[in-house]
C-alpha cells in the first residue's frame, strides 16, 4: 500500500462520544433518512420534475462529515445531495419547496433537486455533472487559502465521479497547491447501473487519492462514528495548512439509482445483506448496546423528526410558485 | 407501406441499431449503461442480449476518453455508434468533437475518415433544471466537419439514424427526450431517408414555417389551431441542419412569402438565424414580411415547470407567431 | 486625450490587467506560463514580479481544473483572470464554462455572482492550423449567462477588459493573435468602456458595415479603397457580441438601407446570421438589398498560407460585398 | 513503490546488440537530429506557417521506440512529432513539404507540422491539443483488439499532459478493457516554460501510470538500449493481449519549448549538464568504446544522413503549393 493511502479502523475500545455527539448523530441520521423517505413520497405523488435520485442508505458519510464542518465551510456535492445539504444544516422546508420549484425553495425553485445551492450555509451548489463540482470545491479553498480564512472546503461524489477527467484535474490542482479540500467519494459501488468494478481496475478507489501524493484514507462509510473520525482530522489538517484528505467512504445505497430504476444490475440478495449493514441500524444497535441512549430516546427522536420532516412537506406543498417573469432574472 | 405499424420514437431507433449493426459487423455501440441495462432511456434494449459485450460497450463515466476512443476506433476500421446520454454532457468532451472528429479528415489531407455517430438527447419539458434540458444543436452546426440531424417523429429517426451510420462521417444524432415516447407510423421494410432532405410535414400556402426535433409537433398543433380560422401554415421539417436543405424553404417561400422559424435553442445566435439570413440572402424579393422567430428566451432553463413552459416555445406563442407574419 | 501615447494591443491588456490588480486586491490570475515567464504572447509580462505567485498564478495543463476552480474562487470572494492560452483550449473545459460559470447564478436563484473573466486569444492567420486558429466567440454568444468581448484595438481592449473585470458576472474576453502588436493611441489616464456599446469606427453614408475584432481592420481598408470611388462606408465596430448594441446598427441602417457583416468566423450558423436575422426583424422596410455575410468558408483552417488566405475574409472579398451590397 | 511500476536498468554486462540493430538505432538518432536541425533552419528561413517545436534532445526516445514498432502498429503523438514520425517510417521529403505546406505534403500542406498523419504507415495523426491524441490511440487499440489484429497503439505524449483530463480518461480505459496500448510519457521536465515539479507532486510520472493498475516503468529516455528494451517488452505484452504499458522516459529538450522560446525559466547550466547525456553523444561514446562500430562508420552514416535531409527539403522548398481549391476538400 502507498504511504499516502491507509485504512481506517476505528478503536472500539477507546472509542468514545458524550451523549451530545450521539444525539446530533442519531438526529442527522434520522433527519436525512426521513427527508428521503418523504422525498420518494413527493416524486411519486407527481410534485416534482426532472429525477429523484435517492441517498438511503449512505447517510452516515453526509451525517458523519456534517458534524465535522464549520458553518463557514464550503461544499459542493451532485444530484443525490439533499443529504449533504441537511448535515450542512439546510432546513427541509426550503429543501421541499426547491424540489417541488417553490418560491421559497433555496434556489427560489429555479434550481430544482440537483442544483441545491445555499450561500449562507457555504453549500456552493449540488451539480448535475458528474465530476464538475469537484473543481469548483477546489476554487473556493483557494480562496480561503489566499485570504487566510481557515475555511475547508468539502466535495462529495460518487465511485463513477472518479473516471471523469474533472475529478483528476481538481485533485491535482488541490494537491500541488495544498488546498484546504476534503474530497470525500462515496463508493457504493454502482455508477447509475454499471458496477464500478467494471468501470476502474483498484480496488480501492483511495489509490487514486494517492496517486497525487494526497493522504488518502478508506473508511467505513455505513459507520457515522469511523466517518466523524476521519472527517474531523481531514478537517483539522485542512485548517492547519496541511492541504487536500481524500477520504474512499465504502457505502452503498439501498435503492435504485432513480426513482424508477428497475435494478435489474444487481441481486436483491446483495441489498439485503448491505441493509444489515445500514447506517441507522447499525448506529441504534451500538447506542443500545453501549447504553449510550435509551431505546425510548431513540424512538422519540425518530418520532420527533418525522414529524418535522412530516410538517416541512406540507408547508412546502403549499408554498407559492414564483412569478412566471423569474425566468428572466439571475442570468448575468 | 404495406406492413405499417406504430411504434415509438426509442423503438424506432433501436430498430434501426438494430437493423445496421446485423447489417454491419464493423458497428459497435459504447455508452453508460447501454449494456444490460439497455440505456437510461431503453433506446438500446436488447443490443447486449443480441449482439455482446465486444460491440455494445459499457464505459466508464468518461465522456473525452471514449468519444476520443470513438474517433480512433473509427479511423481505423469501426463505425462507432456512441450514446451520449444527454446533450448538455457533450460538453465535457467538445474537444473530441469538435477539434478531434471534426477536423482529422481535413487536417490529415484526407487520409483518414470518422464514420461516427454521436447520438444523444437534448430539450426540455421534464423539469430536469439547466444543465439537462439544453437544446445545443447550433454549436454543432456551426462547427464544419460535423453533421447535425435532430429527427422528429419515429419514421424520420429510424430513416435518418441508417443513413447516420452509412454516411463515413462524424454525425451528431440528437434525439428529443420528450418524444421518445411518441408512436408513429414506421413501415416493416427497411427504409433510409438520405440527410439533407427535409420534409414538408403539412401544406399550406400562406406562410412557410420552419422547424426540427419536438417543435414540429407543437408546429403542427399550430397550424391545426390556424387552419381552423382558414389560415393555412406550411410546416417544414428540417430533420437535418447539416446538410441543410435550403432549396426547399426557398421553393416554399416562393409561394407563401412569410417566413416563420420555430427552435427550442435560445434564441440568440441560435439556429434560426441562419435560416433567416439565408432566405434573405437568396428570396429578398419573395418576402413580403419580416421573417419571424419563435425560440426559448435566452435564460438557463428554469426547474419550476410553469417556468420552464414559460421560458420554452408554447404552441400559443407559434401561433402568435403566425398571427404577426400574416398580419 | 492629452497624454495620448501609441501603445499595442497586448500592452494594452497589460495595463488593464495590472491596473485592476492594483486596485483590486481579490483580482488573482490563472493561466499556463503566465508567471514569470509573462505568458506565450506576454501579455502577463511584468505582473509575476509585481504581484507575486499568489495573485499571479502558473497552472497546471488542465483547462478544466483551473477554469472550474476559477468558478469555485470566483464564488467565494475572488476575481479570477483566467488566461486560456488559444480560444481552441476552450473545448476542453465547456462544461466548466457552459454548465457551470454561465448557469449557477441562475440555478442558484441569484445567490451566487461568478465574477471571472476568461482572456483567450482566437483567429488564424499564422499558419496555426485548424487547431490553433478558429474564431468561437458564436458558441459562447450563443449561451445565456456569458457576456462576450472582442476588441479590435489597443484602445478598446484597455477599456473593456477594464469593464468585463468589474462585470460581476462571467465574461469571455477574446483577443486576437495578429492583433497583439498592432499599435494604436491610448490615453495615459484611467478610462473604462462599456460592455453593449459598438464604435463606429468609420462614417459613410452608403452601407452599414458591421464587424468586430481583426475584420474591423480589414473592413476599414475595403472603406478606404472605396472611398477612393466615391463609396463611404460605415464601419461599425460591435466590439461585444453579449451585451449587443443593435440600436446602433438599426440607426444606421436607417441612413444606408445597406448592410455587410463581416466577421472570421465560419459562416454557417455564425453570429452574422444572428445580426442580420435582427436587422430585417427590426428594420425590414428600411432595407433596399440583402444583407451580404462575408465569413470564413466553411472548413476547418488549413495550415497553408495561401490557403488560410483563401479560406479566411480578406479584403478584396469584403469589397466585393459591399460593391454587391450597392448594386 | 506500487507493485504496478518499476524502475528499469539496464544489464551493460547481458546489454548485447548485433551489428545490423546498433546501426539502425545510430541511424534513427542521425535521422531525427539532423531533420530537427534542419527544421529550424527552415523556421529561421520563414518557410514554415505557425511554431516549430523542436525534438533536440529528446531523440532516443522516438528513436527507441522506433525499433520496436511495427509497420502494422498505430501511433499517436504531438506537435514535437515529427521525431516519431520519422521513426515510424515517414520520409523526410513529405515531412518537409508538409511542414511547408505543399501538395506533396502528408497532409497536402492542410495539416502543417502540429499535424503529421500517414495512414499508411499507421500514424494516426500529431495533436495540437495537450493530451487530445491518447485516448485516440486507446479506440484505434480498440479496433485492434475487437478484430483480433495484434496492432498495437503506442502513443507518445508530454511529462505536462499527464495533467490533462483526456490523459486521465484514457489511461483508465486502456486498463479496464485490457488494451493493447503503450503509453509514452517523455518527461523532459518542463511543460511549455512550466517546470514539471510546480505542476505536479508526484517524484516519477511513472506513478500515474500506475494508480490505474497499468504495468508502469521509468526508463532513462537518453539512452537508446534502454528504451528499447522496455518498448519491446511493453510492444510484446500488449501483442500477447496482456494489456497496456506506461513508460515513462526521463529525457530533457535541448532547445526551447518552441522556436523563439527566451528560456527564461531555466538555467543555461542546466541545459549544458544535460548536454553531457544527450543521447547521440551518449551513444557514440558507447559504440567506440564498446568497439561496437568504428568512428568512420558512424561519421559516415552521419554524413549520408545530412546529405539526405538536405536533398529532402531542398526538394521540399521546390515541391508545389496545393491548389486553392483544396480549402473545400475533406470536409466531410
Ligand atoms: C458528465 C456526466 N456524464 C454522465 C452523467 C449521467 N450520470 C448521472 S449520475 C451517473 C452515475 C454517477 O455515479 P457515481 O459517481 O458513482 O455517483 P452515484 O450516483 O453512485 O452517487 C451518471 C453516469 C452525468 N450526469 N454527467
Ligand atoms: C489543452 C491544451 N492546453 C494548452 C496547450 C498549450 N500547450 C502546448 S504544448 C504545452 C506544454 C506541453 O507540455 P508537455 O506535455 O510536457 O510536452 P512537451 O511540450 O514538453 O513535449 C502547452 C501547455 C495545448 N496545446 N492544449
Ligand atoms: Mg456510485
Ligand atoms: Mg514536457
Amino acid at each position: 500500500m502507498s504511504k499516502y493511502m491507509n485504512k481506517h479502523l476505528l478503536d472500539e475500545a477507546s472509542w468514545k462520544w458524550d451523549e451530545k455527539l450521539v444525539l446530533q448523530a442519531w438526529r442527522l441520521l434520522n433527519l436525512i433518512r426521513e427527508f428521503e423517505e418523504k422525498s420518494i413520497e413527493m416524486y411519486k405523488a407527481g410534485l416534482m420534475g426532472g429525477s429523484l435520485h435517492s441517498y438511503i442508505g449512505q447517510e452516515a458519510v453526509a451525517a458523519g462529515m456534517g458534524m465535522v464542518m464549520e458553518p463557514q465551510d464550503y461544499m459542493t456535492m451532485t444530484y443525490r445531495g439533499r443529504g449533504q445539504a441537511l448535515a450542512k444544516g439546510a432546513d427541509p422546508y426550503r429543501l421541499f419547496a426547491e424540489m417541488m420549484g417553490r418560491a421559497d425553495g433555496y434556489c427560489q425553485g429555479k434550481g430544482g433537486p440537483m442544483h441545491i445551492a445555499s450561500s449562507e450555509l457555504g453549500i456552493l451548489g449540488a451539480n448535475g455533472i458528474v465530476g464538475a463540482g469537484i473543481p469548483i470545491a477546489v476554487g473556493a479553498a483557494f480562496t480561503s487559502k489566499l485570504k487566510k480564512q481557515q475555511r475547508v472546503s468539502v466535495t462529495f461524489f460518487g465511485d463513477g465521479a472518479t473516471n471523469q477527467g474533472a475529478f483528476h484535474e481538481g485533485l491535482n490542482l488541490a494537491a500541488v497547491f495544498k488546498l484546504p479540500v476534503v474530497f470525500v467519494c462515496e463508493n457504493n459501488l454502482y455508477s447509475e447501473m454499471t458496477p464500478i468494478k467494471d468501470s476502474l481496475l483498484n480496488e480501492h478507489i483511495a489509490e487514486r487519492g494517492a496517486a497525487y501524493r494526497i493522504p488518502s484514507v478508506i473508511v467505513d462509510g455505513n459507520d457515522i462514528r469511523a466517518v466523524h473520525e476521519v472527517g474531523q482530522e481531514a478537517m483539522a489538517r485542512a485548517r492547519a495548512g496541511g492541504g487536500p484528505t481524500f477520504i474512499e467512504a465504502k457505502t452503498y445505497r439501498l435503492v435504485g439509482h432513480m426513482f424508477g430504476d428497475s435494478e435489474s444490475y444487481r441481486e436483491r440478495a446483495e441489498v439485503e445483506r448491505w441493509r444489515q449493514k445500514e447506517p441507522l441500524i447499525q448506529f441504534k444497535e451500538l447506542c443500545l448496546n453501549l447504553n449510550l441512549l435509551p431505546e425510548e430516546t431513540l424512538s422519540a427522536v425518530t418520532e420527533e423528526i418525522r414529524n418535522q420532516i412530516g410538517d416541512a412537506y406540507e408547508l412546502a406543498r403549499k408554498a407559492s410558485e414564483p412569478e412566471l417573469e423569474e425566468i428572466f432574472t439571475h442570468v448575468y | 407501406m404495406s406492413t405499417d405499424r406504430l411504434i415509438s420514437y426509442s423503438e424506432a431507433i433501436n430498430e434501426a441499431l438494430q437493423e445496421e449493426m446485423r447489417r454491419d459487423a464493423d458497428i459497435v455501440l459504447m455508452g453508460e449503461d447501454i449494456g444490460s441495462y439497455g440505456g437510461v432511456f431503453k433506446v438500446t434494449k436488447g443490443l447486449y442480449s443480441e449482439f455482446g459485450a465486444e460491440r455494445v460497450i459499457d464505459t466508464p463515466i468518461s465522456e473525452t476518453g471514449f468519444i476520443g476512443a470513438g474517433v480512433g476506433a473509427a479511423m481505423t476500421g469501426l463505425i462507432p455508434i456512441i450514446e451520449i446520454m444527454w446533450i448538455d454532457f457533450t460538453l465535457v468532451a467538445l474537444d473530441q468533437i469538435v477539434n478531434q472528429a471534426a477536423k482529422l479528415k481535413y487536417m490529415s489531407g484526407g487520409q483518414t475518415s470518422i464514420p461516427l455517430v454521436i447520438r444523444t438527447q437534448g430539450g426540455g419539458g421534464r423539469g430536469n433544471g439547466a444543465q439537462h434540458s439544453q437544446s445545443l444543436e447550433t454549436i454543432f452546426a456551426h462547427i464544419p466537419g460535423l453533421k447535425v440531424v435532430a429527427p422528429s417523429t419515429p419514421y424520420d429517426a429510424k430513416g435518418l439514424l441508417k443513413t447516420a451510420v452509412r454516411e463515413g462521417s462524424p454525425v451528431i444524432f440528437i434525439e428529443h427526450k420528450m418524444l421518445y415516447n411518441q408512436k408513429g407510423h414506421v413501415p416493416l421494410e427497411s427504409y433510409t431517408i438520405p440527410l439533407g432532405q427535409s420534409d414538408v410535414k403539412r401544406r399550406g400556402k400562406d406562410v412557410t414555417l420552419v422547424s426540427l426535433s419536438r417543435m414540429v409537433l407543437f408546429s403542427l398543433e399550430a397550424a391545426e389551431l390556424l387552419s381552423q380560422e382558414g389560415i393555412e401554415v406550411e410546416v417544414i421539417d428540417l430533420r437535418t441542419l447539416v446538410p441543410l436543405d435550403l432549396a426547399a424553404v426557398i421553393q416554399s417561400v416562393k409561394q407563401t412569402h412569410r417566413v416563420v422559424i420555430v427552435h427550442e435553442a435560445t434564441g440568440a445566435y441560435g439556429w434560426g438565424a441562419e435560416i433567416s439570413a439565408r432566405i434573405q440572402e437568396e428570396a429578398f424579393d419573395e418576402l413580403d414580411a419580416p421573417i419571424v422567430r419563435v425560440t426559448a428566451e435566452d435564460t438557463p432553463v428554469p426547474y419550476n415547470l410553469n417556468l420552464e413552459k414559460e421560458m420554452l416555445p408554447q404552441v400559443k406563442d407559434i401561433v402568435n407567431a403566425i398571427r404577426k407574419s400574416i398580419q
